[in-house]
């Protein structure tokens, strides 16, 4: 076994929050907060028996999805993986349409068809996920394919993890993106494993970002849990594609606040490392820099919070409500016409 | 105008290969609608089977994409942008690539539609050549089997330039994925071994037509005995059918042009009349689509049959290079009239 | 020991699950040849199946390899491993993953001994976790469907943990690419759903002992019709043919085991016997085990029948997620209970 | 269009040969000539239609699988291409058994059931050819696994094209091989072109190389139409290899003397490239080389190249005289007992 502490996180100091419209901070925080609240729920959900299924929580991950999601316009896609509620709901999923897709509901945003591991709506630029690692690579290269062909300026986003990066379609979509100059960026939430696998034992090398070389596009490695960071390069990634520049690779160093799926406890990660990583749980991090700023009141983060709270509950009660899916509709949304 | 037929066009006789058939269609779709694109390797120069010969020049490098050897990475790429809008057209230089891209066609292209509760479609046409042309084991296969099976694909299989023009056409304009898939001996491009048969070259109108998918055609009527098969064997059981015919058998061809959705009506209408069923397929025998239709007809019309369903395809092997065994291998007309006989019999 | 069906044994009444079942033969066979070794995704730990739990302790990481996710990149690796005359064992953690190696599979691991005139063989095993078990449509495909035409493998689909346990180690054994697909509900890895019927659980000897690849297996006698199932559906059919043989209806039940080799022999005999055929899958109706199988009854034994060959299978869609639509979609107890009875009318 | 120019060949200095023995700068002529003159040979049957199936000529490359071959023990393996007919005879393939499955006859070194696309005969250490791109090269890394495992010392080696780099399987293969250390070779035969599509066109980089720094593997690009050049560098990574300290990735540059295959005219390639690269034939080169030298008579050359236009004479007797194949053996191969 290589020696993991060369992935104990470094936390680099944080930025100031100043040049940041207010609108924008709280939003990140309430989004983050969203995500980690729906999360929690979800996990009760399960453990009382409730939700069917399996899941995939994104605990941990939540200022790489929502810094990154933030950095896009409302009119960019994403594409979504296995662990993909919090990039979901960081893209403006409804919690509501969400929630009803776990529970296989008509009123899921896939209609109940999805599940878990295929949530997304289209209308907010929310690719329905597709669970098999690496395949969306190339897809989100198409869609960037066809905003360019149509001089739309939008821009694709692609999310991974770092175990994707060793699969032949990632490799493809990468080399494909580059040398068309596609509008994509890829997205890496390096949370160190792939279910129990670390890193090291899955490439001999430090970085997913050292690959971004060998396929000329510009690679970097970013500490992922701070929001700020990840909005910063994904900003700049984006804005570098509108301009035609074509794509990018970053990674995102974060880690996951549980087992790989529902079942796991992660007794596989050395104490030393989850114990350093858990002290950098991004929520109360920025949360303490908003108490830091005049422009956010205690109370007001209070209520922020109270409202997720109360959204989530809904969510659930709303999911609970809704009608399964007619049974006939299980013949239906294969062909179009 | 949908059509299923050849009409007399007695303003031309313009008789031409598949291969020119199919850039004709292509070439019309793509000043019809430009969201149509194509792209595949060294398409640059026509591809192997100069489906885009001198499309280049017309439609330049945005519309005609030369890619890199990515099949999985270029497969995906067609699927998202076909999800965002556009139409594009994926020319194999042989259908026998696409396995290395089997995950995205089975896994997305085929499912996202479903999996999303309708929210995208896959306006996507795979061009694919097919079947075994002397060149060994892993240029053999027949494409069209192995996704036969996966629900939410369409899958075409012309014979002649006119159902090919029509058929293409109409997969251009479906909003689902649709592979397209031509045996390596039917295109007709320059170079290339073109099967022998009344049907290799034919009229194809100048006026536009489209035939549509999921219908099959009767291309020879008879009384005596069904005979179901497409592809290259359409043409070898057409050469049986004729000859039979002179020595007083009188044997209905069955072509099915599309495999999914598969016109099993017809089949089954013509099988009433004549109470007799051989389904031929250059495939393998386990699991093609012969085996659907022979499991479809004794579910629904055994009462109508006088004698076993009889199958000739391809032994359980992979296709041999040598000529002596690829021959022995792919259904001949021997065979198929040996089982014609043999059938008759019962 | 070459045996088919478990004989009672005095001296152990074992009761295992498949999993246990499998790791036991799996345990047995590392030890007697250092050959085989296992490789995957997280076998460290288990696999997700729990195949492999706690063989690292015993066999160290040289023989139970971590691997990236790479599934084309690792099956490649363990076919050229068996060409060099090791013999691995890939555990794949859903069977529905392999679509990304079908290339390898296809056109590689199935072909080289046979396109190499002979020169090379590869002896490798795939344990593939099959079916739908409410994870949505990508997670839930009946893998062996996806490869049952392709010549050069074997294919087999256990449904019992002595079955299992046999089966397992003959695939280790043979020399040839074996594809071992059991049901994700047949396992009974700990925090998994298990089938309930009589056969999920079982008596395994203590004794070594092989069950031949190939020959299926009479699960129940019965005289009044033929059910061939496989997998999760021979557990559903097993539970339905005891609750008919209650009102007195007698279902045969057989159990093919193998679906390549296929023991269609057994099929027959049992046809023959019965004049009634009904077929049950978990796949989809198009291009399935069972249309083959109906096809080849009816070319060999169209004679015997009473009634139309009737079967239960998915219809043709991608598995939906949600409980409600996956349990309309994959055939359960009542639908394999009114085909019976329907048959029963003709 | 990308500047092609950039890959105009820069010829190094050829180095002095009298550290080599005469033997194996014989063998390394003779093995290029044969490989020259069979390819012509077979052209010329094919032009005649007497040939059967299709065939990919490896016209110039011959001093890249020379070189390679050479540089390996007997019992190391290589694994082939679908233009495999020059790293067969590199590797030891006998021409009457090449030249006799090129006929789909009996006493092919596949029976003839392989054909062109196919050949290799494993008594050499000549895996029969894989003519899927990419696929290969997972294979190569699990013979070499299979080598490691039981401490042979044996080394794989793996040819592949530039257009092949592009591909899933390769990527993934380089990954795994660099993971585990294994004992393999990766040698590029970069001949510029994947059929008709120029490298320019299908990578955003310069050198294929440059991609094994993504894998943790050392990488270089060489001089491919001096068999002493790539005979050093294969050397020195089989003996490292061997060592036990793992995979590396050589680039040897050289160019097709022809198309893509039989029927291609190769006109898509800048008459300035052509001209520039046919002056590099590796082989008048070498043999320049050796007259140079006086263990070399000019006598012993011209029979040295009689014998092999005698031998290749010799294998189109034997392939014509050969039997085809029973046609039950079409049965057979499938599975072994
Ligand atoms: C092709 C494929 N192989 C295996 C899996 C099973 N699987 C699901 S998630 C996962 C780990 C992915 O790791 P990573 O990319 O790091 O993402 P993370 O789970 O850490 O977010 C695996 C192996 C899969 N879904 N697809
Ligand atoms: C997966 C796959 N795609 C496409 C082909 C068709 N094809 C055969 S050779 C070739 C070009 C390969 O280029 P390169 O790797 O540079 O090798 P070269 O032909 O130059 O030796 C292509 C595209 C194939 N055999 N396999
Ligand atoms: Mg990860
Ligand atoms: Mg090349």
């Amino acid at each position: 076994m290589q020696e993991l502490s060369i992935r104990l996180p470094q936390i680099p100091d944080a930025a100031p929050l100043e040049p940041y419209e207010a609108d924008l901070l709280r939003e990140m925080y309430r989004r983050m907060v969203l995500i980690r609240q729906f999360e929690l729920k979800v996990n009760e959900l399960f453990l009382q028996g409730i939700m069917p299924g399996t899941i995939h929580l994104s605990l941990g991950q939540e200022a790489t999805v929502v810094g990154a999601c933030l950095a896009l316009d409302a009119d960019d896609v994403i594409t979504l993986t296995h662990r993909g509620h919090g990039q979901a709901l960081a893209k403006g999923v409804s919690a509501d349409a969400l929630m009803a897709e776990l529970f296989g509901k008509e009123t899921g945003c896939c209609r109940g068809k999805g599940g878990s591991l295929h949530v997304g709506d289209m209308s907010v630029g929310a690719l329905p996920a597709i669970a098999i690692v690496g395949a969306s690579s190339p897809i989100a290269a198409g869609m960037a394919f066809a905003f360019k062909r149509r001089q739309t300026s939008q821009v694709a986003l692609n999310f991974f993890g770092e175990g994707t990066a060793n699969k032949g379609d990632w490799h493809e979509a990468l080399n494909l993106a580059a040398l068309w100059n596609l509008p994509v960026v890829y997205l890496c939430e390096n949370n160190l494993y792939g279910v129990s696998t670390h890193i090291t034992e899955a490439m001999a090398i430090d970085y997913v970002s050292e690959r971004a070389a060998a396929y000329g596009m510009p690679g970097s490695t970013i500490y992922g849990n701070d929001p700020i960071i990840v909005y910063e390069a994904v900003k700049s990634a984006a804005d570098r594609a509108r301009a035609g520049d074509g794509p990018a690779l970053i990674e995102c160093l974060t880690y996951r606040r549980g087992g790989h799926k529902r079942d796991d406890p992660g007794t596989y990660r050395p104490q030393e490392e989850v114990e350093a990583w858990f002290k950098t749980d991004p929520i109360p991090a920025f949360r303490d820099r908003l108490l830091r700023d005049d422009r956010f009141a205690a109370s007001a983060i209070e209520d922020l919070q109270a409202a997720v709270m109360a959204a989530i509950d809904a969510s659930v009660d709303y999911a609970l409500a809704s009608e399964a899916p007619a049974i006939t509709s299980a013949l239906e949304h294969l062909y179009v016409d | 105008m949908l059509t299923d037929k050849p009409r007399a066009s007695p303003s031309s006789s313009r008789e031409l290969t598949i291969v020119q058939a199919l850039r004709e269609a292509l070439r019309e779709e793509m000043r019809r609608d430009d969201q149509v694109f194509v792209l595949g390797e060294d398409i640059r120069i026509g591809g192997s089977f100069l489906f885009t010969l001198g499309l280049l020049d017309e439609f330049g490098p945005e519309r005609v994409l030369n890619t890199p050897i990515s099949e999985a990475g270029f497969v995906g790429l067609a699927i998202g942008a076909a999800i965002q809008g556009l139409r594009p057209i994926i020319d194999f230089q042989y259908g026998d690539f696409i396995f290395t891209a089997f995950d995205q066609i089975m896994q997305q292209c085929a499912k996202l539609r479903y999996m999303s509760g309708g929210q995208v479609s896959i306006p996507l046409v795979f061009q694919l050549p097919t079947g075994a042309s002397g060149r060994g084991a892993q240029h053999a296969n027949s494409v069209e089997t192995v996704f036969f099976g996966i629900p939410g694909l369409k899958i075409v299989t012309p014979a002649t330039p006119f159902d090919a023009k029509g058929l293409f056409k109409s997969a251009l304009r479906d909003n689902n994925p649709v592979l397209f898939c031509v045996h390596k001996h039917l295109y007709g491009s320059r170079g290339r071994q073109l099967a022998a048969s009344s049907i290799s070259r034919g009229h194809v109108p100048d006026d536009e037509y489209l035939v549509p998918l999921g219908k099959g055609d009767i291309k020879k009527r008879g009384a005596d005995i069904t005979l179901v098969a497409n592809g290259l064997m359409l043409h070898r059981s057409l050469n049986v059918a004729e000859a039979l015919e002179a020595e007083g058998l009188s044997v209905e061809v069955v072509d099915p042009r599309c495999l999914v959705p598969f016109d099993t009506e017809l089949v089954i209408d013509s099988v009433v009349r004549t109470s007799r069923l051989v389904i031929v397929e250059e495939g393998n025998e386990r699991g093609g689509w012969g085996s659907q239709l022979a499991a479809e007809i004794a579910s629904q019309a055994i009462g109508y049959l006088d004698a076993p369903i009889m199958r000739v395809a391809a032994p359980n092997v992979p296709v041999p290079f040598s000529p002596v065994l690829e021959s022995a291998v792919i259904p001949d007309e021997r065979q198929i009239r040996s089982a014609i006989l043999e059938l008759m019999e019962h």
